[in-house]
């Protein structure tokens, strides 16, 4: 976990992001609406924190981070990295900035070329991005293995020799090959069984602290997002609802979603199971193609008024880090 | 509580010449009414218990040994139409995908009737009606033009709720859930957790819960079977369970999942992997991942021993 | 009836044995007995078919007026035609013109084919559009046919020949290309890649080809017996490669003309295009079970 | 759906548009010279000039493409250059012939081929199957004309029992005379429907819902017919729109070996006698006879798959 976070450079700025997806459905396969993946989000990540992202399947959390990156391209908006507005550069100086921003994916089948060696997979960053002799890049390879937990000896193996847990690790391996500021975690430990997943998630925590890495952490699980995080922002069908430090999120949610989505959460505790207040929503998320007019959650909202089905809430500041977008803190 | 289920020294594996052992010794109980939880990681033999009880194991699967009874009726030398008439009617089960798990060309109406067609005597209105009275019971809104509609045209909530719902259109005495919620999110998990609860008690209806998730299990379960690499390793009340875990994996389980309220600086770590069927360590499965393991560990396999009335532990160093 | 298997999920993974980790196609596709026949029954063809001049006993156009029509005899172990000429001769060099024509066409297609629908499917949106409808229309034409009207129009040749099958093929070429692109620009090491700076290039070469390079081996198995087929189809109407060359195809027109008073003329060059061509669909089909189990049965 | 099928309209629109227009150039861009080829090698140079000029191959290619286009639209292929019979007459004369031979084949296909196919996969990867799944393999490895020869060899020749030639008189006749050409054309399809069937219901047979099904406790023979087949079949139906060109193929020259008419003899013969506008209007009407069957199976399949319906 970071260190204090008082006066901390702002690593990424996002200024009202929107990644929206043409709907084909016309007679000619022309487009007839939108789905608005990402639609207005703006936060800042500051050097050294883990930043976190949480939401349901649907709301929009991997594009975001798709998004920054551009390998989703967004329809609108201002990703600012150490200054430079990514949205803006040319496929070169892109090129130049993505080293500083690197990925690691969920699905650890398929994040790794199955064709390649490990070696192969390694160096490969090595060689599109800096002049190296093949000596020194063997060294650098094997460092990076050290850094993650494995060896030399798995050099010259394939991805499918290697178990899941493994698997990740050589992608957070190929992610810290160019030294990065900033990596982007797609919902890293969601594919794997509760053991490995500490594993990994510690070494994620060792190497923040050892390599003064930032963080983006995309999941949807809300205990490893309290583990992990130092600030968090709920989001719900393309909007940020809720945005904070990780103490204000788990211990005083405000927005209603937010407070649903943390009594939801099953505790593996039997003392606390009749004790808990639980909020369980009714319904289903509605589909991002056509979200409810307003707010986007009053269709489930227990706190349901009337403006909510008209005005979609402005943000209320709840402290400098917290805030809120809903009608209830309004007045 | 009388016993309803009772599973004795069941053993199951791969193919005929080079055998691999999936399930080995597998022992316990369900009793009428209660909540029974099978946790473990992938790989533990947790859905393979599940579908031996089902007769419904994969052909090149094969119980090589031991008794599945059903109120005293021995299940595993029925033949699979005999199994036909417990499927769905005494025993029914529920699986991790709703979307794949309904039949994408068929009518959700008539996917309930089916059930009802084969396993009652009904008339087409009086399966109908059933079928209405069902999908009211999964807290389904508008069952009735629910009926008319495709898998695909529902939400993934909705569709795990239309398996429910056939599930218990025969009120059956066990209900399977192999891992009922893992597909689902987790506003919708809570829905349906609460749902399974609420049937269980108002049919008074076992239920065999699979899940890898320890928070399912306290939240939903009586008592809980915990599984390692095809073996029973620890059962245990609930209660009991999560208050002192005596085995070791349960225990790093337990510590090794963050938990909602309290973020600890550093998470406790089981190293290594679940050992493949193929290469199964000597002694104890789990003593190459045990920081507790002593020589006799890695020497001899411990048994499943009898704690006291209601916990049993498989391990040579119980954490007492 | 039997019970088909269930699929297992999570509950055990598949872990290849540790020596046939370096390639395990190879060591998939060698336990497929029937296909590995196959492949030494191609590899005999084509040694045979190039050393032809050494191995066959007579000169394929030494008509021998006196000699028609003759039935199996230790002289001429498959008889002789309407001309005299000894009928294994000339199902020997008939292999030539049939491996000739379909290596080549194959080849061509493939070049063309394969870079046409890696282009479509890597880059979508309207270049993908418009190659796709091209194949589409292309696709739409009986190739037979069209076959017939070009090679009328511009004389039966060799060249003309290989050209039309060659367009047949394309579409089909093609289409594997473009699907098996797109599953593999969606995986995630490819937007890892994109994300460490690699340009398209690389990502093609790299990244793209290796992994659907197999599928692109199993249809160009599958599409050497379509273009054998389609030669064999053409210059038994007469339109195909002219006699006096032997083709297996105008060796079968030969022996239908005469199929009242020697039958065994149109079966023997039958049976060879037959063994050619299962050969190559056996071979294609136990490399797409060796490369992927499920999509076998994709088909 | 509704919808999906006025799409599916437009877009084959198009298609048949480019693939006239690609019969158009690809006969005109190639080497060689129609007229000269019509004529013969014994022609003179001022013979074939003058068959240049009355073919309008001297007009500018433009010009020839919009000329051809335009009477294209009013349903007008040109005239036989031997017979001076206008070729779409011609055409239609014959349609009904290759259109039944056509027709009969598939129905062979689908009865000799899904059954089999079903039994194969319910006996997967036993002897039965492997020696079914090798049948079918020759079967897709042979080409029609070498089967229609082999048909008439053995059933003709030989055993005598059906006609080789010719389509006879009256429905008996006709029935009795169709039977060997439809077998042939039947009989490749049936390798390549067996093939899918097989494959579609191997699929089908380990999709979770099957298993959903077995767990209700409905009758093994209720799992096959009712959830495993409707969902085998229904892509199935698909492939003979796939394998429509392969069919015609197929018709075009089983019509030669049998001597039956059809478009495929009509084509054949204007071959022998260089009969350019008769060619050019077969290989069109087939091309656009391939455009509207896999036009109609895509929409048949929209009709009975309900994941498209909703759409």
């Amino acid at each position: 976990m970071a260190q204090t976070l008082v006066e901390q450079e702002d690593l990424l700025v996002v200024k009202d992001l929107k990644t929206h997806y043409p709907i084909r459905n016309g007679l000619l396969g022309g487009q007839t609406g939108s789905i608005k993946a990402v639609d207005g989000v703006s936060f800042t990540v500051k050097k050294g924190e883990t930043f976190s992202i949480v939401g349901e399947s649907g709301c929009g959390k991997s594009t975001v981070g798709m998004s920054i990156l551009r390998l989703t391209e967004p329809t609108s908006g201002e990703v600012i990295f150490n200054d430079k507005n990514v949205l803006e550069k040319n496929k070169h100086e892109l090129k130049a900035i993505r080293r500083d921003m690197q990925v690691i994916f969920q699905d650890t089948y398929s994040s790794l070329n199955p064709k390649h060696t490990i070696k192969k997979i390694l160096s490969e960053p090595l060689v599109i991005n800096r002049k190296m002799t093949k000596e020194k890049r063997e060294e650098r390879v094997i460092e990076l293995l050290r850094l993650v937990g494995l060896g030399p000896h798995h050099l010259n193996r394939f991805p499918h020799e290697f178990s899941g847990g493994q698997r990740q690790r050589i992608g957070i391996a190929r992610a810290l090959a160019l030294n990065p500021k900033l990596i982007i975690c797609d919902e890293p430990v969601s594919a794997l069984d509760v053991s490995i997943q500490s594993q990994i998630l510690n070494l994620l925590e060792d190497l923040q602290q050892k390599l003064k890495l930032t963080y983006i952490f995309i999941s949807h699980d809300l205990s490893v997002v309290e583990h992990i995080s130092d600030r968090v922002a709920v989001m719900y069908l393309g909007k940020i609802v809720e945005m904070g430090k990780r103490e204000e999120i788990f211990n005083h949610p405000q927005h209603p979603y937010t407070k649903a989505l943390l009594s939801s959460v099953p505790i593996a505790d039997p003392k606390l199971k009749n004790k808990r207040e639980r909020i369980i929503l009714k319904g289903d998320v509605p589909s991002p193609k056509n979200p409810p007019k307003g707010c986007h959650f009053h269709a489930r909202c227990p706190f349901k008024m009337e403006k909510c089905e008209e005005a979609y809430p402005s943000y209320v500041h709840v402290s400098s880090e917290h805030r809120v977008a809903c009608h209830l803190l309004d007045s | 509580m009388t016993t309803l289920l009772e599973v004795k020294n069941l053993n199951a594996g791969l193919g005929e010449g080079d055998y691999r052992s999936l399930l080995d010794q597998i022992n316990f109980t369900v009793k009428k009414g209660e909540a029974i939880a099978v946790v473990g990681e992938s790989g533990c033999g947790k859905s393979m218990t599940a579908l031996s009880i089902m007769g419904l194991l994969p052909r090149n699967i094969k119980i090589k040994s031991g008794e599945i009874k059903l109120e005293g009726v021995e299940l595993t030398s029925k033949s699979q139409k005999e199994m036909n008439e417990i499927r769905g009617k005494e025993i029914a089960m529920i699986f991790q995908e709703p979307l794949t798990s309904l039949n994408p060309s068929f009518t959700i109406g008539n996917q309930i009737a089916e059930v009802l067609k084969y396993h009652t005597d009904y008339t087409a209105e009086q399966i109908k009606e059933k079928s209405i009275e069902v999908l009211k019971q999964v807290n389904m809104p508008d069952p009735e033009e629910k009926l008319k509609a495709y898998p695909h045209e529902l939400s993934g909530g909705m569709r795990q709720r239309v398996m429910i719902a056939m599930a218990l259109a025969c009120h059956p005495k066990i209900l399977i859930a192999d891992e009922p919620t893992t597909a689902l999110d987790v506003t919708i998990q809570a829905q349906i957790l609460e749902l399974i609860t609420e049937l269980q008690n108002k049919f008074n209806m076992s239920i065999i819960m699979i899940t890898h998730d320890l928070g399912v299990v306290a939240e939903t379960c009586q008592r809980a079977i915990v599984m390692y690499a095809g073996q029973i390793v620890e059962e245990s009340s609930v209660e009991e369970l999560f208050e002192k875990p005596l085995h070791p994996y349960t225990r790093g389980l337990m510590l090794s999942a963050p938990r909602l309220g309290n973020p600890k600086e550093k998470l406790h770590v089981i190293e290594g992997t679940v050992p493949d069927p193929d290469d199964m360590p000597k002694g104890c499965r789990f003593s190459p991942r045990c920081e507790f393991a002593t020589e006799k560990c890695f020497a001899e396999e411990p048994p499943l021993e009898q704690v006291d009335k209601s916990r049993r532990v498989r391990c040579w160093h119980k954490l007492l | 009836m039997a019970e088909p298997a269930i699929q297992i999920p999570n509950e055990q993974t598949e872990r290849k044995k540790k020596e046939n980790v370096r390639s395990p196609e190879w060591a998939a596709f060698k336990k497929n007995k029937l296909g590995m026949a196959a492949l030494w029954v191609l590899i005999a063809i084509t040694l045979i078919a190039i050393a032809a001049p050494l191995i066959a006993p007579y000169d394929p156009y030494a008509q021998n007026v006196a000699n028609r029509m003759q039935g199996p005899s230790a002289a001429h172990w498959l008889g002789t035609d309407s001309y005299g000429r000894d009928t294994l001769s000339r199902i020997i060099y008939g292999s030539r013109t049939s491996l000739l024509v379909g290596v080549v066409s194959v080849a061509l297609s493939g070049i063309i084919g394969f870079a046409a629908g890696i282009i479509a499917g890597y880059k979508g949106g309207k270049i993908d559009d418009v190659i796709m409808r091209v194949l589409e229309s292309i696709q739409s034409i009986p190739l037979l046919l069209l076959g017939l009207m070009v090679l009328v129009a511009a004389g039966s040749n060799l060249v003309t020949l290989i050209l039309v099958i060659t367009v047949g093929l394309l579409p089909s070429c093609a289409r594997i290309a473009r699907g098996t692109t797109i599953d593999i620009k969606e995986k995630e090491f490819v937007k890892a890649a994109i994300s460490m700076g690699s340009s398209t290039t690389r990502i093609l070469f790299h990244h793209i080809l290796p992994n659907i390079m197999s599928s692109l081996l199993v249809i160009s198995a599958l599409h050497m017996t379509s273009a054998i087929m389609v030669e064999a189809s053409l210059s038994f109407l007469g339109i195909g490669v002219q006699p006096p060359t032997p083709t297996w195809g105008n060796m079968i027109q030969d022996g239908f003309k005469y199929v009242t008073l020697n039958p065994t003329l149109a079966v023997y060059p039958g049976i060879a295009l037959i063994i050619v061509s299962v050969s190559f669909n056996l071979v294609g089909d136990a490399l797409r079970d060796a490369l992927d189990p499920h999509l076998s049965r994709k088909r | 759906m509704f919808k999906y099928i006025i799409r599916r309209l437009l877009v084959a629109i198009p298609t048949l548009f480019l693939t006239i227009t690609l019969i158009f150039f690809g006969l005109r861009v190639l080497p060689g010279d129609p007229a000269a080829a019509m004529l013969g090698d014994n022609a003179t140079e001022s013979a074939v000039e003058a068959l240049r000029e009355k073919m309008g191959l001297n007009e500018p290619l433009w010009k020839q493409y919009v000329d051809y286009l335009g009477s294209l639209l009013q349903g007008d292929l040109g005239y036989s250059f031997i017979s001076n019979a206008s070729v779409s007459s011609q055409l239609f004369s014959v349609f009904p012939d290759t259109l039944k031979l056509t027709l009969a084949g598939i129905f062979f296909g689908c009865l000799i081929g899904m059954p089999l196919g079903i039994f194969s996969a319910l006996r997967q990867n036993t002897k039965t199957d492997g020696f079914l799944r090798f049948i079918s393999m020759i079967g897709v490895s042979i080409p029609p004309f070498l089967l229609g020869i082999y048909m008439i060899l053995i059933f003709s020749l030989k055993l005598n029992l059906f006609p080789s030639n010719g389509t006879g008189q009256g429905f008996i006749d006709e029935l009795h005379h169709l039977f060997l050409p439809a077998l042939t054309i039947g009989l490749i399809l049936s390798a390549t429907i067996m093939r899918y069937t097989r494959s579609s219901m191997l699929d089908e047979i380990n999709q979770d819902y099957i298993r959903t099904a077995r767990a209700k406790g409905i009758p093994e023979r209720i799992v096959v017919y009712k959830h495993v087949l409707r969902n085998t079949l229904i892509p199935v139906i698909t492939i003979i729109g796939v394998q429509m060109t392969g069919l015609l193929s197929g018709a075009v020259i089983t019509e030669a070996i049998f001597s039956r008419p059809g478009l495929g003899s009509l084509a054949l013969g204007a071959i022998t006698t260089r009969d350019f506008p008769v060619l050019q209007g077969a290989l069109i009407l087939f091309s656009v006879a391939v455009v509207a069957v896999n036009l109609l199976v895509d929409i048949s399949y929209s009709i009975i798959n309900p994941k498209i319906r909703a759409k």
